[in-house]
């Protein structure tokens, strides 16, 4: 019941709002769906956690505590996002940037790329999850050239052609899983697809074949991930959209790409008996933080900036997935969950940011804090936050992933911290002038949403310095499921 | 190596079909001839479903077959065809790699995919061992194309013809993926493809050409 | 109970701070109602903190907070009440200052100002009491961000975001080390708690690795060459009260990191360990010394006077160490005590002397020596009280500096016991370093009193410059008294840190002589100092002399121009500047600085001589860090370059690759 | 702490008070003879000082209080560093209380509110003075410090008169180390008394003084204190170099009236020597430009280093 809830409501939504997303009223009532879909979301977790792992439609859909979580932390910063939206696109309505006609696509959009997401996550069928992911991914590019400025176009092009075809190679290891899981679980037909009995057999699975399936499952939602070197699309795609838009990206669908990896991960290293997933997840995660925090130190774009941010943290919660073990894994999941929230939080500020000052450049961003100081605080307690630094909740995810590696890959800590160092520097050297010193920008039509950015970074704040039983509970459950040395 | 019985060795003569039609795309420069070639594609795959579904016998992969008929071999083609005609794209221009190095390579890619193929050929429980290591080639081959050229039409065949290639392995490996995800994968073909056109239009309309190299301007390296 | 009070009076001092928010712009309840408050908190630390001080006993607490597993520890044990006892005997100084200092219309508002100040002071605290590594992290992080918005209160300045953003990124950098350190320190089990890392058993690598992180994190924090950058930056440009505090306190807090974790939570340490802080150490006391000398800014000044005296500090904690792992406690406890007792004095005096130049900076606006001088008529509280900072600070007998030096001196004389032939060799060398830092920060210091108080004002604005307010003599009057009281009574202060260690290294000085006012802690050898006796020996033979000459003499005194050898009209723009004070320094030590000169020329209309000095330090370490940094991001940007072909190449080959090592293993 | 110790001691400040004059005036005709000039009177720096006693004091203006204390300051800190020296016995009351290290300290103290008192006026003579007073002091101090290290740990105590008393019973002999110790305290002592080659006291030349610089805004009393302070502070040094480096004669342990007999006798030829040698030093070099000092004073740095090494490479 909760479950068909959570997946009604964005999709009646995107079709409702298909209809009326220009309407004046269209920002609420897509704020009204995304709640709704919260409170779905609510009793689906409230329910997992009273009954425990949830098996249903016909085996199609499972709930376990690794997706729950994501599922409500979705729905969630979903919510939160249609807030901030609310006031954000009016403005865009009003400088002129977006039409009606753009907003309606906007709005049907946004509540199908939440649908897609949902289905995702909830979906027990890895060619079901495939097949939602692609639409994930078709319902945002026509967001990300929303502006249909030219290089929204270009990002929104190389969005499409790159996670497109990264998505077919995922198709193509989800095929060979599938005759791999033939092989064992004989039934043509739907079983052999579903996650839930693939695990059930995965060590009888043939190991070659499934260590390909991983490849190309791993190039494939890696790309979504956005790992390097599949990264390249990313940058574009979640600097040039709407900022609602980039948020969710950067916050959500990185996240739900990489459930998707963490899964298939799961399986794979269940039938190879070899470290061989966890050392390619390692190799990625150390890549992207490392090439991630360099690119930062060339950035102008204050969206860009904090996309080059997004791949150093999914590098690091990837590397954490790698490592494995129940302490790791935990950290990845907390580290999934704070970056996504600090993550949407920034992105909130920074278009604020960028409106006020009529630009995304960072040179001509200048004295936030003067100027509106709610702002500038959120921008620079957002970037301190998701520079690791406490009492933050990124810092606990951090000091568990750098703690662990210190025991468990002593060889990757050193480049971990040269990159957390050279990201700190990359990073805050561009925040501070923006929220710091003579002010230059303007007021806006509508006082900007400011209660997402800060509801964030509370969580955040309070992730820092407690996680609540439950929550905790939770994460460990789900860490057990993942599993490791 | 036992008596290939008439079904194998037509199947197998498809698989050989697609792998041609391949390089055929590979080395074409003209972008309507590129698209027939891929509904030529769409056809073989049609033929190819059919003979497996009359051999083994499974309903579904009629369906599949009709589903491949309606949407590759009529649908798409058509779409494509109308947009170069509306978009007036008719000719690639030199790719980024000449046609003979290109060819080159992709005989090293099929080797390379046939030594891939390897392992799963001996778990394929079809009697299309030889197809699998076909059908990793046609996917490598399309990944290739669309790292050659320079038109995003050309770019858009080559993605679709690697969707090609990864419906000819699930065929060739498993007789075709469950339904709700064949379906569910038609869609996003589907939709994909009228995204795209829309794309077409966007990208025309701002640029008044569908040439790549408009599109490198969001970079890190000056 | 000592522990639940010293975390309530934490939480009093963030309650404090929260408070400052209802009126933010009140400069009446920040400074007269709410500043005050936060210093007698401070007072009731410190006498909760001597209590358990003298006790000696540990407590401990479990609050649940923090991580999941890992709830916050907290511990008092002598190390932390030594230096909360510290903490909360210099803020309360500071804090009565501060009240008085913060004003309407400068910068931020007060109370924001109110809630990072009290923020400051409560993680401080809370660094001192955490138990375990997670704890401690936070409020080691709590501490380095809420000085930091601190430090860019003016932040409108470029300089001054300069400052704060290099300090936040060395203290962040340091945090990831520690982060790392502690990460070797919990051995695999898993567990952060500090309980669990005095249990874990390393290897004698894996414990070096751990120790040495944990210098250069807590190096980074204390300012220790050549991790010291960020210090001349930042003290000076945060509002005095808080450089005041970074000063005195918060650079002693990486001094209690390195002994928590080099002595405590290691264990036993291996006695090469200490060469390590002692050679960083002795090159920081040098090179603070030299630095401080050609300063021109009152702030940097002191500032790189800072740096010298963490080097003291750190030179105590490698003879501690190599004392101690030497298998000679009671030395090492003696090393110790030198290493405690001057950062408590430093603590002191320096923060006297940052307020002293806040007070200097709010009546005359000014930081560059270049134009202050003779304040000392205009500002007679300021400079008298000062004046006992700097005796104090040069280490002038019987103030307390003096004692510091003298006990560290005094385990120097021990190192020819030391069973390793080279270092034997090597470590008497150290004593030559210190006594050259001790002389050099006497030129250091008549430098920086007679420039700004002594002599004639360089500026004519000067002569409205006014006296500070009551609550800042308050202040500046109880750190002074701090300086007298702790040069007069080292014995008792020794005795109080007995405890520590005893805690630390597993033996207590024994006190030698019978007497309350004589200093005898050195074992076995008739060494004493007797700080009363000599204090009232001098004053009897200056009042005895005065007496006499006062009975003696008969004519008046009378008062003229000065003579100055008959030149005539006297400006002030005869008398020596800060540059030239500092030029035999800059001659003698030339290769060490980075001198950037402009000379008049002979013909020149209007000449002009200007003198720049930078530190080497940057060109030879941290600029070319950074071009490096630069160049990589430079070459890897050119993996991002835009074509939508290379991008699938890349995802190709990644595919390929990929394969290719799946296949083969 | 018998009377006889502190009568020893009140002996030893009144001693080095009366005598450091005459010291000078020693030192100044030994000069003379060997520079064939007629000598001036051996009394004449008495008379100096009771010249000067008797004088109007004139203060400048500006002049702070500082600028009237530190001349008490500085001659109670040489009077008080006369007690401290074991010139004639060991058994000080007041040594228990300052240790050498203590002694060290107490020349700091006295050199910086005498440069302070110079600067406090504002003259460029005054604050030029203090600059060059400073700078001669960071580099003599250390020297100074490391040659009592150096005996301090033949002796294992920073005590002077438990170093003296160990030296002085002979076990030791002449330690290598001691005897690089005694050139480098040679040179500090030039330095640190204004002799030449480092100073000239008896120029008022502006691209050479120190002391002089740093005194001429004094008068009267306050000058005689500073004068008879320098005295003192010359005999003072003298004296620690007895102490250190020629400990025969001075009275050991149970000191009586008897060891002080023999002790006054002792220090006064030692004293007549030393004079003698300084006048000899201070005859055969000549005046060195105040940027070679830092030279002079590194040289004699390194020589008490020289010596803490050599002390525990042979001596331990």
């Amino acid at each position: 019941m909760e479950l068909l809830l959570l997946l009604a409501v964005p999709i009646t939504g995107a079709a409702l709002l298909g209809i009326l997303g220009a309407h004046r009223r269209a920002p609420e009532l897509n704020a009204a769906f995304s709640l709704a879909t919260l409170l779905a979301a609510g009793a689906l977790a409230a329910r997992v956690i009273r009954h425990g792992d949830l098996l249903l439609g016909a085996e199609q859909f499972y709930i376990d505590p690794f997706n729950v979580f994501l599922v409500a932390l979705t729905a969630f910063v979903g919510l939160t996002t249609a807030l901030f939206s609310r006031p954000y696109m009016r403005v865009e309505l009003e400088h002129g940037r977006v039409t009606p006609g753009r907003l309606r696509l906007y709005h049907a959009m946004y509540q199908l790329f939440m649908f897609t997401m949902l289905l995702a996550l909830t979906t027990n069928n890895m060619g079901l999850m495939w097949v939602a992911m692609e639409g994930a991914t078709l319902s945002t590019v026509l967001l990300v050239t929303l502006y249909r400025t030219p290089e929204s176009l270009e990002a929104g092009w190389k969005y499409f052609i790159l996670c497109g075809v990264g998505i077919a190679q995922a198709l193509f290891g989800t095929i060979l899983l599938y005759v791999a899981a033939g092989k064992v679980l004989g039934a043509q037909g739907m079983t052999a697809l579903l996650w839930t009995h693939l695990d059930a057999v995965k060590s009888q699975l043939e190991p070659t074949v499934l260590a390909l399936a991983f490849v190309f499952l791993l190039i494939g939602y890696g790309t979504k991930v956005g790992l390097v070197p599949l990264h390249s699309w990313l940058p574009d795609a979640h600097a040039e959209g709407p900022t609602p838009i980039s948020a969710v990206l950067s916050g959500l669908l990185l996240n739900v790409a990489l459930y998707a990896v963490v899964r298939s991960k799961v399986l794979v290293e269940g039938a190879l008996h070899s470290r061989l997933p966890s050392m390619m997840l390692m190799g990625f995660g150390l890549l992207s933080v490392v090439l991630a925090s360099l690119l930062l130190w060339r950035q102008r774009d204050i969206k860009r900036l904090f996309a080059y941010s997004s791949i150093e943290h999914m590098g690091i919660a990837t590397f954490a997935f790698g490592m494995g073990g129940p302490m790791a894994n935990f950290a990845a999941l907390l580290h999934m969950t704070v970056h996504s929230l600090t993550k949407s939080s920034i992105f909130f500020t920074a278009g604020h940011a960028a409106q006020k000052a009529g630009t995304q450049l960072m040179e001509q961003i200048r004295g936030l804090i003067t100027l509106s100081p709610t702002v500038g605080w959120g921008l620079m307690l957002g970037s301190l936050a998701i520079l690791g630094v406490p009492p933050f909740g990124v810092f606990a995810s951090e000091f568990l992933i750098l703690t662990t590696a210190m025991h468990a890959q002593p060889w990757a800590t050193p480049i971990l911290l040269g990159a957390l160092a050279v990201a700190f520097a990359g990073i805050f050297s561009k925040v501070q002038p923006m929220v710091f010193g003579e002010t230059s920008g303007r007021r806006l039509p509508h006082p900007p949403a400011l209660l997402p950015v800060f509801a964030h970074l509370a969580i955040v704040l309070m992730l820092g310095l407690y996680i609540p039983p439950y929550l905790a509970e939770w994460y460990r459950a789900a860490a057990h499921l993942i599993g490791g040395p | 190596m036992t008596h290939l019985t008439l079904g194998q060795q037509l199947l197998d003569s498809c698989a050989a079909l697609l792998l041609l039609l391949s390089f055929a795309m590979l080395s074409q420069r003209r972008v309507v001839t590129l698209v027939n070639l891929y509904a030529v594609q769409g056809a073989v795959l049609t033929a190819a479903t059919l003979l497996l579904a009359w051999r083994t016998g499974e309903g579904h992969l009629y369906l599949s077959a009709a589903l491949t008929l309606g949407l590759k071999v009529a649908f798409l083609p058509w779409l494509l065809h109308r947009l170069i005609r509306r978009l007036g794209v008719y000719w690639d221009t030199e790719p980024l790699l000449n046609v003979s190095g290109t060819m080159l390579v992709g005989l090293v890619i099929v080797v390379f995919a046939f030594a891939l193929a390897q392992p799963i050929t001996l778990l394929a429980s079809t009697a299309t061992r030889s197809a699998v290591g076909i059908a990793v080639s046609v996917v490598l081959l399309a990944f290739l194309m669309m790292i050659t050229r320079r038109k995003a039409m050309s770019q858009v065949v080559g993605f679709l013809s690697m969707e090609n290639g990864v419906f000819f392995g699930a065929m060739s490996a498993s007789y075709g993926m469950p339904m709700v995800v064949e379906l569910g994968v038609a869609l996003d073909v589907l939709v994909g493809v009228l995204v795209l056109g829309v794309f077409f239009f966007q990208i025309r309309e701002r640029f008044e050409s569908l040439d790549l190299h408009h599109l490198e301007a969001l970079k890190e390296h000056e | 109970m000592l522990l639940v009070g010293c975390v309530a009076l934490l939480l009093g001092w963030t309650a404090i701070g929260l408070a400052g928010l209802l009126r933010p712009r009140s400069v009446v309840l920040s400074g007269r109602v709410l500043f005050p408050l936060g210093a007698l908190l401070g007072f009731a630390l410190a006498v909760l903190a001597g209590a358990s001080l003298l006790g000696g006993g540990i407590e401990r607490l479990v609050l649940p907070l923090g991580l999941p597993g890992l709830p916050a520890h907290l511990r008092l044990d002598p190390l932390s009440s030594a230096f909360l006892v510290l903490l909360g005997a210099a803020s309360g100084g500071i804090s009565l200052f501060a009240g008085g200092y913060f004003r309407a219309g400068e910068g931020a508002a007060p109370g924001l100002l109110c809630l990072q100040y009290h923020l400051f002071l409560a993680s401080m605290g809370l660094v001192l009491l955490a138990d375990d590594a997670y704890s401690f992290l936070v409020a080691w992080e709590a501490m380095a961000l809420s000085s930091y918005f601190l430090v860019t209160t003016q932040h409108r300045l470029a300089e001054i975001r300069r400052a704060g953003f290099l300090y936040l990124l060395m203290a962040h950098v340091g945090a990831i080390c520690l982060l790392l350190a502690f990460g070797v320190l919990q051995g695999g089990s898993g567990l952060f708690t500090f309980a669990a890392m005095r249990a874990a058993h390393l290897s004698p690598g894996w414990a070096a690795a751990a120790f040495l992180l944990a210098l250069l994190g807590f190096g980074a924090k204390a300012g220790l060459v050549p991790l010291h950058v960020w210090l001349p930056e930042a003290h000076p440009a945060a509002p005095s009260p808080v450089s005041a505090l970074m000063s005195g306190v918060m650079l002693k807090t990486a001094v209690y990191g390195v002994l928590r974790v080099g002595l405590d939570l290691l264990g036993h340490p291996v006695w090469w360990w200490g060469l390590a802080p002692l050679a960083l150490g002795l090159l920081t006391i040098v090179y603070g010394a030299l630095f401080a000398a050609v300063q021109t800014d009152m702030k940097r000044l002191l500032a790189y006077s800072s740096v010298e005296n963490i080097g003291i500090a750190f030179t105590g904690v490698g003879l501690t160490m190599v004392f101690a792992g030497s298998g000679m406690p009671v030395v090492a406890a003696l090393a110790l005590l030198a290493t405690l007792y001057h950062c408590l004095n430093h603590s002191f005096m320096k923060s006297l002397l940052f307020l002293g130049t806040g007070a200097v900076l709010h009546a005359t606006g000014e930081r560059n020596l270049g134009r202050l001088g003779g304040l000392m008529h205009r500002m007679p509280w300021v400079a008298w009280l000062t004046l006992v900072g700097t005796l104090a600070i040069a280490g002038l007998p019987p103030l307390n500096g003096f004692v510091s030096e003298w006990l560290l001196l005094q385990s120097f004389l021990f190192t020819d016991g030391l069973p390793h032939a080279l270092v034997n060799l090597l470590i008497p060398m150290g004593a030559a370093l210190v006594a050259l830092g001790a002389a050099l920060a006497g030129y250091v210091m008549v430098k920086f009193y007679g420039i700004i108080f002594l002599g004639q004002p360089r500026e004519a604005s000067l002569v409205h410059a006014h006296d500070c307010g009551w609550l800042e003599r308050i202040g500046l009057l109880w750190l002074a008294l701090g300086c007298v009281l702790l040069g007069l009574f080292p014995l008792q202060v020794i005795g109080a840190l007995g405890a520590v260690t005893a805690e630390l290294v597993g033996a207590v000085v024994p006190q030698a002589s019978p007497h309350w006012w004589l200093l005898a802690p050195v074992p076995g050898r008739p060494v004493s100092y007797g700080p009363v006796v000599f204090l009232t020996a001098t004053l009897a033979v200056v009042l005895m002399t005065v007496l006499i000459v006062r009975l003696t003499y008969r004519q008046r005194v009378r008062r003229a121009p000065a003579w100055d050898c008959g030149f005539g009209a006297l400006t002030a723009r005869m008398q020596d500047t800060a540059e030239g004070f500092g030029q035999p320094i800059r001659h003698i030590f030339q290769p060490f600085f980075e001198i950037e000169r402009e000379l008049p020329a002979p013909a020149d209309r209007a000449p002009r001589y200007r003198i720049a000095i930078a530190e080497r330090i940057w060109k030879l370490l941290y600029e070319p860090l950074v071009r490096a940094v630069e160049r990589l991001a430079n070459t890897v940007a050119r993996v991002q370059q835009g074509r939508i072909s290379v991008y699938l190449l890349y995802s190709f080959a990644t595919l390929l690759v990929l394969l290719a090592v799946a296949m083969a293993s | 702490m018998s009377a006889i110790e502190w009568i020893t001691q009140v002996l030893e400040v009144a001693l080095a008070l009366a005598a450091a004059p005459v010291f000078l005036g020693w030192l100044n005709q030994c000069r003379a003879w060997l520079q064939n000039r007629r000598a001036p009177s051996l009394w004449l720096p008495y008379r100096n000082l009771r010249k000067l006693f008797h004088k109007e004091a004139v203060i400048a203006e500006n002049a702070s209080p500082l600028f009237r204390i530190a001349p008490y300051v500085v001659f109670g800190a040489m009077a008080l560093a006369a007690g401290i020296i074991p010139s004639m016995g060991t058994q000080l009351p007041l040594v228990v209380s300052a240790d050498a290290i203590a002694l060290v300290g107490l020349f700091a103290a006295a050199r910086m509110f005498m440069t302070l008192a110079a600067m406090d006026v504002g003259t460029a003579f005054g604050t030029l003075g203090a600059r060059r007073e400073m700078m001669v002091g960071f580099l003599a101090e250390p020297a100074l410090l490391m040659v009592i290290f150096v005996a301090s740990m033949l002796s294992s105590s920073t005590a002077l008169p438990v170093i003296t008393r160990n030296l002085a019973s002979g076990h030791l002999g002449l330690s290598p180390g001691l005897a690089f110790s005694a050139v480098a305290f040679v040179l500090v002592l030039l330095a640190e008394n204004a002799r030449i080659p480092v100073d000239n006291p008896a120029t008022h030349l502006e691209l050479t003084m120190i002391h002089e610089a740093m005194v001429l805004e004094y008068s009267a009393r306050h000058l005689a204190l500073i004068e008879w302070a320098a005295q003192l502070k010359l005999f003072n040094y003298v004296c620690i170099g007895f102490a250190l480096f020629l400990p025969w004669g001075v009275a050991r342990a149970q000191i009586g009236p008897l060891g002080l007999l023999v002790a006054i006798p002792a220090l006064a030829a030692k004293l007549a020597a030393a004079g003698a040698g300084l006048a000899l030093i201070e005859t055969v070099s000549a005046k060195m430009r105040v940027m070679r000092i830092p030279e002079f004073l590194a040289s004699a740095f390194l020589f008490a280093v020289l010596g803490l090494l050599v002390h525990v490479l042979l001596g331990a």
